[in-house]
């Protein structure tokens, strides 16, 4: 391509600064840019004097120092000698296992409440028109706190289940006891365990990650025999029953692998002032993951309603039309456009989950703001390096989320002329 | 200097707790009553020589020190113990203790236990963001004990919790304890377990580096200790403001000597900070003493004459 | 032809059929109940869960309703009066009610918040009815500071004089206009920020000793309850529109480094829980002002509030701006009408009539968020159960308080979200 | 009556001697009605269509064309009397539905392609997965009858990507590949600017003369006079008259026809 | 070449002696080029109009009309050459582009008028705010305008509230309120019904008879015979071929140009 040459540019005046398209952009970033600088310079000039002031420094010196107080529920080994910094791991390790368990959760709830909500049952749409408004209309902390209050004042104490005439029992064969101190359920256990591995930070079970290794090995399986089906199909126009080869292949080797660890259930028992032994899950993650999940399935349950209102009736109508039975109707014609419309959506509820977790304190829950923008900053008097990383922390989660969602939007945009 | 912008701005600005029964609380028209609550009022009645010009702010566990330090509040009287680093690494000023204190813990009386030694494996409450949970943390570390923590954000959600069985024990200061045990509909059926597992100075705390402030509310304290000391009550201040026999009594009073002077205010200073709420013993018994719901002896709260730790510093 | 369709018949019908009534099955009750409650087995089922449900509720909550008690000095008076039978005790409501609603405002000046809300309605009226008069306009303009000297009190003179600064800028704009761009607009800028600076709080004094007008002050200590939840929520969404206009224009301009900053700060402040904000005006705020400058805790919140508010305000503007036609921005600069003209006469009023909905979903997510104030100590009405349990009449109590609050703020939301939805169809049909 | 017959749509001669009509019959509606709650939108109505015939089903606006066709392939049930396709009696069988369906095609006004798939797989799906036809096969029978339509070239396209001529030529094309033996149409050109109605219309006349069974509801009367056998006018859910074309536009016979026709006709 | 000449689109005689040109030049466009992005859209574009002309531009969508009406009043930025109105040349300096386009009235395809102001407002905003007009005065102009545009009744409705023949003559005088010396439009037409096209065409003439100088991008070849003085053929950004309006009819001299007309005149 020829580029012909321009014309004589006149001569710069200073007016052009501002009167000129090509320049005028220019001033105006240079003078947002100084602006920007000039006021950070402002913040962090009165930090400095203000902290040389009150005699501290910037320093996170203090994450290496003995945390001193305990934290209930650890999924790394944690004690009163460990760090700040380990608190803080703990912590968010907390937050980031309440966060994927209301995620969850809330997105099984939403759903079912949204279809629920759109069925012809008139009970039923209306209980759920109760139930989304009720939880819309009412701030959150309320419900963290009604739902605390329901976990500790109507499950029984575990004194309820002593004695010979106990006014409480456990349930499902005595093996998993409800109290106000949380969920006591059967943890599964190992004979012939395989040991941890040392990653550092924390130990890992090899029984683990055996038994996650098999069950990706299924699903992989699982895929290909849907795979296999598929072209199958494609090919002969018959589709192959698959069901039961499925089910061989997700489930037996995991079984042979339980067997060969010499798996057992470790059934809670009630000695002392609490049940021991199982898997306890406590009240305050309890509270919180229901909280959570029921207050954000109400979102949900408006965004999927939203989404299966989006596809129009005519699209059903023309798959009836074709023959289609309902459920390839649903699968391949209503869902696949129902997600697009529902997922952006549900991916920033996701993003309020995670932000609402920081509410758990209500509850005494101990997520990453109860450890270190909690006990950590008032133990140690570091409000402005503990409020800092914590900030940091929560942004980095965050954008990974939307990163994701942007991912996907990108990916399943309806083509258009 | 803290004490002109006190009078500038013809209020004090007292940190206090957001609510905790016979302490601080508000009544139902709103106005703030307790027993860390007249420390304020009586420092009010020295220095702007009224008692009710005193600006509330309730704090946080986690929101005190920042709002004293900040220059938010003057003065902060939210049972805060002194410790080392709270005085030298956080920079600030205790002015003396206001109430002795140490950490206890409260059981139902059906649980059948004696002693904290008999807690292994219970499940406590605590309120976080205070000294209780290391002091626990150490005490049950140093005897090989186990235990799970639970911790809740204020008072009243730790006695909830209580209540409601989800935690064995409830631990906190032990004046706490008697105060929130006083509350429930069946006091008697819980016990205060006989350990006392840390000391627990309670004082009002003041921002390092004004001598002249810290040292007005250290003598205002002293003030209404020693006016107990010597029998001088709300009562009777009035009659004895006149003058009396006893030196001590007229230095305290200010018809002798330039004491208030020394640090700014007139001499009656002292006599209003006794008049407002009365001397130490009436403060306490007003709010937090055996004829009230909260019921707490005087213990080591004690003047030392009586075998108490209360010893106010000579007037002179 | 008629050999290819040896079947028809012509026919025409001579006696038109009335209407009949449809088949039992298809009427009344009977076709109710089976097409909405029973059309399959599963619906069959899924009804009778529901109703067991609502019936279980009843059975358990109802007589707990029923047998409350209204009238008692103290949850042990409560207790003495149910005699053991489950009951509700909100008496606690009679006695405190006022608290929840106004903190500790005194009471004999309630008539000021009162009369505040009741204006606030007069000033909205005119941004989204079109049909009330428009002088009604600079009535919200002066809103702000008609509201503010309503709750806080103290003299009428320092509100004026802060308006006064806007009058100020604008006159300066009319005189300067004429002369250069660069030094109007700068001196646009700056001439009310000088006033508000130097000139506003000594002249507001001096007029005061000259006319003392005024109502007494209340300090902001006094402020809690639901009134607290208010004058947060709503000064923090009206204080974030403009900041969100700026940020949505930010975001949508071609400047790299302009666009940048809006993205970052909007995608900073929608990344971070608001409880860290809040925990920022109350813990670190100071540490970024100038040493000794310390004020209001509510005024901070409602700082970090605004930023935070501003950050979603934009998101929902930059749907509004998104949604108007290239044309309308074309059709602008045709005509002449420069950058700044173009957004105030075309964009702006048709973005912002858009976003309406979503600036009230926004206003209802914020006046919720208003209950996490109670963290950093401030006694809304969350915090003021607590402040109310602490007082030895009602320790224990929880129940009654949490269902009156939970009531206010579901009528007060979901009158909100009502009005919204009916926004939003009235916009979609009268939008051309 | 009225003065002159619509004019033709199509400028080529329409092949009408091909259009043969069988004697077996291919749809059997007897005494009929349909109630939607209380409101009675389809009254008595008896009706044979054979094998072969094309029908044009008009009447104003309400008076229950759409809603007849839709009771024929059962996309709304009847209350009573008795709907017979391809020998197949239309009951809440679900299997005797599924059969009648998948003998049926349906085109839409609003064309109803699924936005998300190709336009190849819009016209596979149905295929592969209710005939169970191998993905291959389904393919080259799409293609035959894309190319028939006359946009074998957009077959990778998505619907969003085309204009609404093409797209309701897809959706014609999509009935075709189930193979039906009778085709429903439901107002196909009402929604389509001018110049694509034609498109739409001859790709429909290329079927009648190829012997398909139609049912269409339409007004293109140019489009009535030159294929179908007959004109059924409906009016309050009830047949009103039907007759030859020829006679049915030069002499109709009820009042309200002429009304409509003069209506239609007239501007 | 081509049988007939396009139709007239008006029934009166148009009164073609009242458009004078004259000498004096209005618009000067030299060794013009514009790209988007590496797409060369116009290519090296000489053209001068003066004071007076109408100039109708043509060619087949996509060729750069559009955009070549759009850069004479900056809509479109130029990468080379230059552009002359009314003696200021545009460049990046603001001020010359606010002035030219206070000389210079634009009417899209589309109307772009403002949805939230009353007609009255939408005539009036710019007198007011550009030109800085008392409101009363600009008021009287306007309705001088919606007089000349035959819809002085309209004055206080909503955009909104009008068809589409009745929003583009809005168009029209709120362009016409700012006094422009040069109308530009750009396809003023083409997405009215046809009832709706004549009413705008009616009132593009009458400003042609009043001796507006005027560019329209527009295929009422009717309406180009009637008032061009020139007609300028486009294809791929390159003007192709300007001629009267008869000759260009009559004996268009490329190939394109042959190919164009016939599509556009033969159907
Ligand atoms: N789902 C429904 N529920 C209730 N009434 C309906 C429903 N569908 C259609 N109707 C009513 O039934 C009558 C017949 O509708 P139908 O769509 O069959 O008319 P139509 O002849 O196709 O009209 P048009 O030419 O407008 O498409 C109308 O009065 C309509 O309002
Ligand atoms: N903003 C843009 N960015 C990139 N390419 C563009 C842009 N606007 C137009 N084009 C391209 O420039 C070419 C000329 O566009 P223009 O709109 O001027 O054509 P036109 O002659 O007016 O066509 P039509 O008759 O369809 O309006 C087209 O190929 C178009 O795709
Ligand atoms: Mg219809
Ligand atoms: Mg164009």
């Amino acid at each position: 391509m020829t580029t012909i040459p321009d014309t004589p540019k006149p001569v710069f005046r200073p007016s052009m600064l501002i009167y000129d398209t090509r320049y005028r952009s220019l001033t105006i970033q240079v003078v947002v840019l100084f602006l920007v600088m000039a006021g950070a310079a402002w913040l962090i000039d009165n930090a400095i004097n203000n902290l040389r002031a009150l005699g501290k420094d910037f320093n996170y010196g203090f994450l290496g120092v003995r945390a001193g107080y305990d934290i209930n529920q650890r999924l790394i080994a944690y004690d009163s000698n460990s760090t700040h910094g380990r608190a803080m791991l703990v912590g968010l390790l907390n937050t980031l296992l309440l966060a994927v368990m209301s995620c969850a959760l809330a997105t099984v709830i939403g759903v079912i409440a949204g279809v629920l909500r759109l069925s012809g049952n008139w009970v039923v749409a209306r209980l759920m028109t109760v139930y989304v408004e009720a939880f819309r209309n009412i701030p959150t902390l309320l419900w963290i706190l009604v739902f605390g209050a329901i976990m500790s004042e109507s499950m029984p104490a575990p004194s309820a289940f002593r004695g010979d005439d106990p006014a409480a029992s456990m349930i499902l064969f005595d093996s998993i006891a409800i109290t106000n101190r949380g969920v006591y359920a059967p943890e599964p256990l190992f004979d012939r365990s395989l040991g941890n591995i040392d990653l550092g930070l924390f130990l890992v079970s090899i029984d683990l990650i055996a038994i996650v290794a098999v069950i990706v090995a299924g699903l992989l399986g699982h895929r290909w025999l849907i795979r296999n089906a598929d072209a199958i199909q494609n090919a002969t126009g018959k589709r192959p029953v698959t069901w039961w080869k499925s089910l061989l292949v997700l489930f037996l080797p995991l079984i042979v692998l339980l067997w060969a660890l010499g798996f057992h259930f470790g059934y809670p028992e009630l000695a002392g002032f609490n049940f021991v032994g199982g898997i306890h899950m406590r009240n305050s993650l309890i509270a919180m993951w229901l909280a959570l999940s029921i207050y954000t399935g109400a979102f949900i349950a408006e965004i999927v309603r939203a989404g299966i209102m989006a596809v129009s009736r005519g699209q059903t109508e023309a798959a009836y039309a074709l023959g289609l039975r309902p459920n390839i109707t649903m699968n391949k014609v209503i869902l696949p456009q129902a997600l697009r419309v529902i997922i952006p959506p549900m991916i920033s509820q996701y993003l309020n989950i995670t932000k609402n977790t920081s509410l758990a304190l209500a509850v005494g829950y101990m997520d990453l703001r109860s450890t270190l923008g909690g006990i950590t900053l008032n133990q140690t008097g570091r409000e402005l390096e503990a409020m800092l990383l914590m900030m940091l922390i929560y942004l980095i989660i965050s954008l990974l989320i939307s990163a994701a969602m942007n991912v996907y939007n990108s990916r399943v945009r309806l083509k258009e002329r | 200097a803290t004490l002109d912008d006190v009078r500038a701005r013809g209020e004090l600005s007292c940190g206090v707790s957001t609510g905790l029964a016979g302490f601080s609380a508000p009544d139902a028209n709103g106005v703030w009553q307790g027993f860390d609550v007249a420390i304020c009022r009586a420092v009010a009645a020295a220095v702007l020589n009224d008692p009710m010009a005193v600006t509330f702010v309730p704090t946080t566990g986690q929101t005190r020190f920042t709002a004293l330090s900040s220059g938010e509040i003057d003065l902060l009287a939210r049972n805060t113990t002194w410790t080392f680093s709270r005085d030298v690494d956080l920079r600030f000023t205790f002015t003396g203790v206001n109430y002795y204190d140490g950490q206890g813990f409260m059981v139902s009386r059906d649980l059948g236990v004696s002693s904290a030694r008999e807690l292994d494996g219970a499940t406590i409450c605590i309120q976080t963001g205070t000294t209780t949970e290391l002091n626990l943390a150490d005490y049950f570390r140093s005897n090989n004990m186990n235990y799970e923590p639970v911790p809740v954000e204020t008072n009243a959600e730790g006695q909830q919790q209580y209540l409601a069985g989800a935690c064995d024990a409830y631990t906190t200061d032990v004046s706490g304890l008697a105060s929130t045990r006083a509350t429930f509909a069946d006091p008697d059926s819980h016990v205060i377990l006989p350990e006392v597992i840390s000391k627990e100075p309670l004082g009002p705390l003041v921002r390092h580096g004004d001598d002249e402030w810290s040292d007005i509310v250290m003598w205002t304290l002293f003030a209404l200790v020693a006016a107990e000391e010597y029998g001088v009550t709300s009562q009777n201040i009035d009659e004895l403001a006149r003058g009396t026999d006893n030196p001590e009594i007229n230095r305290l009073l200010g018809l002798e000597g330039e004491l208030g002077p020394m640090f700014r205010l007139d001499n009656e200073w002292a006599q209003r900070a006794i008049a407002a709420g009365g001397n130490y013993g009436e403060i306490f018994a007003a709010n937090i003493g055996e004829a009230t719901p909260i019921g707490l002896a005087r213990g080591l709260n004690a003047q030392w004459t009586q075998g108490g730790l209360l010893y106010a510093m000579p007037f002179r | 032809m008629s050999d290819t369709h040896a079947e028809t018949v012509p026919f025409v019908r001579d006696t038109m059929l009335d209407p009949e009534p449809p088949p039992v099955a298809e009427r009344g009750a009977v076709r109710w109940l089976r097409a909405n409650l029973f059309s399959s087995w599963l619906n069959a089922i899924l009804t009778a869960l529901s109703l067991y449900v609502v019936a279980w509720l009843a059975v358990h909550v109802g007589p707990w309703f029923l047998n409350s008690v209204w009238r008692a000095g103290s949850l042990a008076e409560c207790r003495q009066i149910l005699d053991g039978t489950p009951g509700a005790c909100f008496a606690v409501i009679t006695d405190r009610w006022r608290q929840l609603l106004y903190g500790f405002y005194p009471q004999a000046f309630y008539w000021r918040p009162n009369l505040a809300l009741i204006l606030m309605f007069v000033a909205l009226a005119p941004l989204l009815f079109p049909r009330v008069p428009r002088q009604l306009l600079w009535f919200s303009v002066a809103y702000p500071a008609v509201a503010y000297w309503l709750l806080w009190g103290g003299s009428i003179w320092f509100p004026i004089m802060v308006l006064a600064g806007f009058g100020v800028g604008y006159g300066v704009w009319v005189a300067t206009r004429g002369v250069n761009a660069i030094i109007g607009s700068t001196a646009t800028f700056l001439a009310p920020i000088l006033w508000w600076m130097i000139v506003a709080g000594p002249l507001a004094a001096w007029l005061h000793s000259v006319v003392p007008l005024g109502i007494p002050a209340a300090r902001s200590d006094r402020f809690g309850g639901f009134m607290l939840s208010i004058v947060i929520g709503v000064s923090g969404i009206s204080l974030s529109l403009p900041l969100g206009i700026i940020l949505a224009l930010g975001r949508k301009s071609d400047m790299f480094l302009v666009k940048t900053l809006c993205v970052g700060f909007i995608e900073f402040i929608r990344g971070v829980p608001l409880i860290t904000l809040l925990f920022t005006a109350s813990l670190l705020l100071n540490y970024f002002l100038p040493p000794g400058t310390s004020f209001d805790i509510i005024l901070r919140v409602i700082i970090m509030v605004t930023l935070f508010a501003s950050a979603y305000i934009a998101e929902v503007i930059r749907g509004g701006l998104a949604a108007l036609p290239r044309g309308q921005y074309e059709a602008a600069d045709a005509l002449g009408l420069d950058y700044w003209k173009a957004q105030r006469l075309i964009i702006m009023p048709q973005a912002l009539k858009i976003s309406i909905p979503g600036i009230v979903n926004t206003f209802i997510g914020l006046f919720k968020d208003t209950t996490l104030v109670v963290f950093i100590g401030l006694l809304d009405p969350l915090g003021l159960t607590n402040a109310i349990r602490a007082d030895t009449n009602w320790n224990g109590i929880y129940w009654e308080l949490f269902i009156f609050v939970g009531l206010l703020f579901f009528i007060f939301c979901f009158g909100m979200s009502r009005y919204s939805q009916h926004l939003e169809r009235r916009l979609k049909t009268d939008h051309r | 009556m009225i003065d002159a017959l619509p004019e033709a749509t199509v400028d080529r001669p329409v092949n009408r001697q091909a259009m043969r009509v069988s004697s077996e019959v291919a749809v059997q509606i007897s005494a009929m009605n349909k109630w939607y709650g209380s409101f009675h939108v389809l009254r008595d109505i008896n009706m044979t269509v054979n094998r072969g015939e094309r029908i044009v089903i008009c009447g104003p606006s309400g008076s229950g064309k759409s809603t007849l066709i839709r009771c024929i392939n059962r996309l709304e049930e009847h209350q009573s009397g008795q709907i017979i396709v391809d020998g197949t009696e239309l009951t809440s069988d679900l299997k005797n539905i599924d059969k009648v369906r998948s003998e049926v095609g349906m085109v839409f006004q609003h064309f109803n392609l699924f936005p998300h798939l190709t336009i190849l797989e819009n016209c596979t799906l149905a295929p592969i997965n209710v005939r169970q036809i191998p993905k291959k096969e389904a393919e080259e029978t799409a293609m035959h009858f894309l190319e028939k339509v006359k946009i074998p070239e957009q077959a990778l396209k998505y619907p969003g990507q085309l204009s609404g001529g093409q797209q309701q030529r897809v959706a014609i094309a999509r009935a075709l590949c189930m193979r039906p033996r009778i085709m429903l149409f439901d107002e196909p050109t009402s929604a389509l600017d001018p110049e694509m109605i034609k498109e739409v219309l001859d790709t429909m006349i290329q079927l009648a003369e190829e012997g398909m069974t139609m049912l269409c509801v339409t007004h293109e009367m140019g489009f009535a006079r030159q294929v179908a056998n007959r004109v059924i006018f409906m009016d309050q859910g009830q047949v009103v008259e039907q007759n030859e074309p020829e006679e049915f536009f030069l002499d109709p016979r009820s009042e309200r026809t002429k009304l409509f026709l003069s209506q239609i006709l007239g501007h």
